[in-house]
């Protein structure tokens, strides 16, 4: 990766979905405000985008989430690779439906005749201000549905390459935009980057703890690795970068070296992504741990408004860092 | 649609063959289930075939179909071969989907059966994406989204119907009104007289039609001039048949909350009994001809559900299969 | 409605001293924001205050209000105590929510504000139950549900106005067409040329009426009717106020989206501006009058600012506390 | 609990709801054909109750999931407890915002000002032959949202206590009916039954391992530990009858003493609500535990047509069994 240019997540989204248009004109763009006209959406990821190529192909929809994803499914179906945005994930409720029983299905159901290959970027995350109906992370519920993968990126490059990976792939995708790192920058990738979906990405080797993350807490365990380092403690850290399906062999092989893992996610601890990965930990590392698996995450409430709230809503970082000790003491 | 094709006497035999066809399936399936061949739920045409019939007529093979569990009738009409649908309500491996879908889901790309869903209202924002791409592509195809009365009072289908009319997409929203959503009757959960009085919410760019759907001239005009008015670009047509559920919501279904005169008027009103009168009144074909056709549609359905009962169940390994595609 | 009360001077005047200390408190609230002694994301009702004023001077305090994001207008008009509002902008303990809720989510049952909702058209089908339960207890309430154009897209719309004809409930469905969905403008999202029209779908228990929303007089009257209508059992209203956002979708919002001229008329049309000068003309409260409401208006504000300003924030518990009930 | 009479589980759902309605003016019922006028509901679990509590408080509603469970949480903050029916559980994905962002949060988002006393009553399961979009086990999304209760019967004696508890409760509940064993039978409870919601039920006590589980597989767990017992294996079953919140302590402390754990779930496997109990009891049975905690489920996959594919893709009771020997082995 060229160290020369930065870019922000918001520029590498913008980045991924022009690349991918102007490399295949079946990719197609719709969702709320996204077209010039509008200024390019409430985040600004496809301003320009409509006069580069057509009104056709960027689409402006009425304020109907059922609709943007149906219509996605459909032109999917017709040979087409659309993405569409859904503004905030808590709005993704109203279009459950089409992604659940329509999107993750029809492959299958239809017995191999259909394949839906739809993207669809949505916007989330605590910590914006925006209260209980804006910033809900409900990766789980659709790691939970076979047919769907969900994809979630940590660094401006890998939204680049994730983004990249989930347009070409046959199957619909959720990818998962941070609401609050959006301005964060990080190198740019060399052109048409593109990394592999279900890969699960060891970025620091590491021999006594394994820590196991997704996208925002990211930035917090590779502090902290830097920090345990200087305390001699040998950090490994495992970016999972596909939810689902679970690249559940790369975690297990890096527990079963490091004997501890700790796992951290911003969405509420109970039910969440964490707990099929403690679950497949304990089952196909159990004679190797040390300790029990620790998982870190967001508390089981609703997203407060009061930024004192939030803040303690919040997973903490310091909240990862004492279950590393922890684990470290085999507790 | 100054050009338009008048119905003829043609038209009239072409109609009447296509229901009889979906008849002679529908009730031959309903036979297979009353003799325990057979064990599912259908939810059958009958009664609903003359609609299915102006669809299949005015429609291209490369045209696309969104349908739902009540479907067979517009899969058959859409062209979709009989071994493929017998074989799917059998769930054998040579079902058009190797039985893996089952009725509520068949699906055929190559007759342009794209989507039967289960979910009421949930083909409707899926066609206006098959009408996105034919628009995006000018190749000039039409869409049909196949739905019930019931179906108007969803959200998918408000969403639906007005991103349709403000992309003016090549859509025709059919609704067959048969008066009741399973047990509850049109009144009691429909707001507006008539489906098509909703036309209006969606403005010019919409066509509103409300007629007799078991009537073969009105509903093959009806159809003519929204496929015409979609080909052509003007845009998507709500496009009400009103008709009648003449085996109930599904197959087993007592009908105890229909009134019984309500019945027996629809009964009378069967379109396959009044509409033969009609073919032969026409002279479009004789009496014997129908026979004649019915009993070829007889041999014919006789000799997929042999098919399908002697083809083998699809292998167990398909149970992890098409969840996704090969890694890209 | 034939002993229906006119509009009047003094009904002028009452309803732009309820406009009048909604445009205080949004300006007060802006400013704020500007000054950076507050930061979040704020929806200002700057021009729209004529429709909630019509709302709170027609509605009792045990009427009920469900409303959106951009609610400050009708949390306002409604009744709800000026501290408890500004304290939830603040994120205070001493705010309506304390703190938890937020401007998006602004609850005070006792002045009938029974749900703020941050998701587009979610607060319709909310308010059918609030109706149902009037409807059971026979209490004569009324409940009020605002929204917007972009809402009238969403299929939670669409269900909710058809059940609440279909049950004849009590509710109010109070659209102010603004021209805009955040950046997008009616007509890019809109089939229909009024929200209104919609009303069409719901048949005859579904009163539709499109009124100017800026007008004191038509707005007054159209909610004097909804609401008798309501009251007496008589239906549903969609009533669709005319109007303009005139600080745009969001605090900060440069309205580059927004064609100059068509901004430039809005401004001229600014109702605390134009209604103004109709109040004085009709000798309904003379300048001095109006001036002294705004000053003491101001007053109140700033009071209320500086407790909120003054009070302390909620409790790291209340993260934890309030997601369930003592358990039963 | 008098052993004479015997009912179905239909007939316990239509019991509770009937002595609910008698008991409190406030319960109302909602839902698609469950008025008289249509027979009481596709599963006439609410026959004859118009008639005998009314129009005003039994309603048939449109075919419009969004609208009845906003009529419901409306009606709840009048003061009302109204019971919402939604026919078949993948029907839920179209009132996903009105659940999820409303019903859930009101209460925190109010600071408690109001709260959203209501049930949603939905069937679901695979094994009707009713394919792909008629047969999802979703209750793991719902546990993932602090807020609502999520609830499950595993007899007709628990469907009636669980479901009264689920209409007395000040919070909202999903209570999920399953569709295939509806016409099982089991001991009628004695009258005004109520069962306490968040309670797990150690229904058989037992030294060897530990069967967690709720909902249908019980049936085959408890034939198991019969047969377990005449191999002289002493197996605990443990109900959870509440999914969400979770009773981890009655879970974790018969862990600590079993020192082994076997979790079954209809739902699919992945990202289920075994995860969660798995990754609990690792973490606060982990000095305890013998073997790694073993999770039985449906395979990850859509739900097939076909009856050979259909029983083939539900968790087997073979896969019970040979999970409860592989920990006693200590694989
Ligand atoms: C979203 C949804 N809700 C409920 C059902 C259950 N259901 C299946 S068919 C049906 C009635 C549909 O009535 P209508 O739209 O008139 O079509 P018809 O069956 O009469 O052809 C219902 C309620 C469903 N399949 N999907
Ligand atoms: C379901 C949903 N989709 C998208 C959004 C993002 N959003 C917030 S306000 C808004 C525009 C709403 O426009 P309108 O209904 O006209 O109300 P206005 O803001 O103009 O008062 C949108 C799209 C949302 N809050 N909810
Ligand atoms: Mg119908
Ligand atoms: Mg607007």
């Amino acid at each position: 990766m060229s160290e020369e240019k930065m870019i922000t997540f918001t520029e590498a989204y913008t980045r991924a979905l022009d690349e991918a248009m102007a490399a295949d004109p079946t990719v197609l763009l719709l969702g709320e405000d996204i077209g010039d006209k509008q200024g390019g959406g409430v985040f600004k990821v496809t301003a320009g985008l409509e006069g580069k190529f057509g009104s056709e192909r960027v689409r402006t929809t009425p304020i109907s989430e059922q609709a943007i994803i149906g219509a996605a499914i459909g032109a999917s179906l017709a040979g087409m690779r659309p993405v569409a945005e859904i503004m905030f994930m808590n709005f993704i409720t109203g279009a459950m439906d089409q992604i659940v029983n329509h999107a993750a299905k029809l492959r299958f159901m239809s017995g191999g005749l259909t394949s839906v290959p739809i993207t669809i970027r949505t916007r989330t995350g605590a910590g914006t201000g925006n209260g209980g109906q804006h910033s809900d992370m409900l990766e789980a519920w659709f790691a939970h549905v076979p047919g769907i993968k969900v994809v979630v990126p940590s660094s401006p490059a890998e939204a680049v390459g994730l983004l990249r990976a989930c347009i070409e792939d046959d199957d619909p995708c959720l990818f998962i935009e941070d609401g609050v790192t959006r301005v964060v920058k990080g190198a740019a990738p060399p052109p048409d980057y593109k990394i592999p979906l279900g890969k699960a990405h060891v970025e620091r080797e590491g021999s006594d703890v394994t820590v196991i993350s997704y996208g925002r807490p990211l930035a917090d365990i590779r502090k902290l690795a830097d920090q345990f380092a200087e305390e001699g403690v040998s950090v490994e850290v495992v970016d999972i970068r596909t939810i689902s399906p679970l690249d559940v062999d790369t975690i297990v092989k890096s527990v079963c070296k490091t004997g501890r893992a700790v796992i951290a996610h911003e969405a509420v601890r109970s039910f969440g992504v964490g707990a099929e990965i403690a679950a497949q930990i304990q089952e196909h590392a159990f004679s190797s741990l040390k300790a029990p698996v620790k998982r870190v995450a967001s508390k089981d409430s609703t997203v407060p408004f009061a930024r004192v709230l939030e803040n303690h809503f919040i997973y903490q970082p310091s909240d990862i860092e004492l279950s590393i000790r922890q684990v470290l003491e085999g507790k | 649609m100054t050009a338009a094709k008048e119905f003829s006497a043609a038209d009239l035999a072409a109609m009447y063959h296509k229901a009889l066809y979906i008849r002679t399936v529908d009730e031959g399936i309903r036979g297979m289930l009353r003799a325990g061949r057979l064990a599912l739920a259908m939810h059958p045409p009958t009664g609903q075939e003359m609609i299915a019939a102006a669809m299949g007529l005015h429609l291209e093979q490369s045209d696309y179909l969104v349908t739902i569990y009540r479907g067979l009738h517009d899969q058959l009409a859409k062209g979709m071969p009989l071994e493929l649908v017998v074989g799917e309500y059998f769930g054998r491996a040579t079902g058009a989907c190797k039985g893996k879908g089952g009725p509520m889901h068949i699906t055929h790309p190559a007759s342009g059966v794209m989507v039967t869903s289960g979910v009421v209202g949930s083909g409707m924002p899926i066609a206006n994406g098959l009408g996105w791409a034919s628009q995006i592509k000018g190749d000039g195809r039409v869409t049909v989204t196949c739905f019930g009365d019931g179906a108007s009072n969803i959200g998918a289908f408000h969403e639906a119907l007005n991103l349709a009319a403000v992309w003016k997409l090549p859509v025709i929203f059919l609704c067959a009104n048969n008066r009741y959503g399973e047990m509850t009757t049109y009144a009691d959960a429909t707001a507006c007289e008539k489906v098509a009085d909703r036309a209006a919410a969606y403005g010019p760019n919409m066509a509103g039609v409300s007629v007799d759907g078991n009537d073969p001239e009105a509903i093959w005009t009806a159809m003519r001039d929204a496929v015409a008015r979609a080909r052509s670009g003007a845009g998507p047509t709500l496009l009400e048949a009103h008709t009648f559920r003449l085996s109930g919501h599904y197959f087993g279904d007592a009908n105890t909350y229909i009134p019984k005169d309500e019945m027996a008027e629809a009964v009378a009103k069967d379109p396959i009994k009044v509409v033969r009168e009609q073919v032969i009144a026409a002279g479009a074909a004789s009496a014997e001809e129908i026979d004649g056709w019915q009993a070829e549609f007889q041999a014919q359905l006789d000799a997929a559900i042999e098919a399908a009962e002697a083809a083998p169940f699809p292998a167990l390994e398909e149970v992890e299969m098409d969840v996704y595609g090969v890694a890209s």
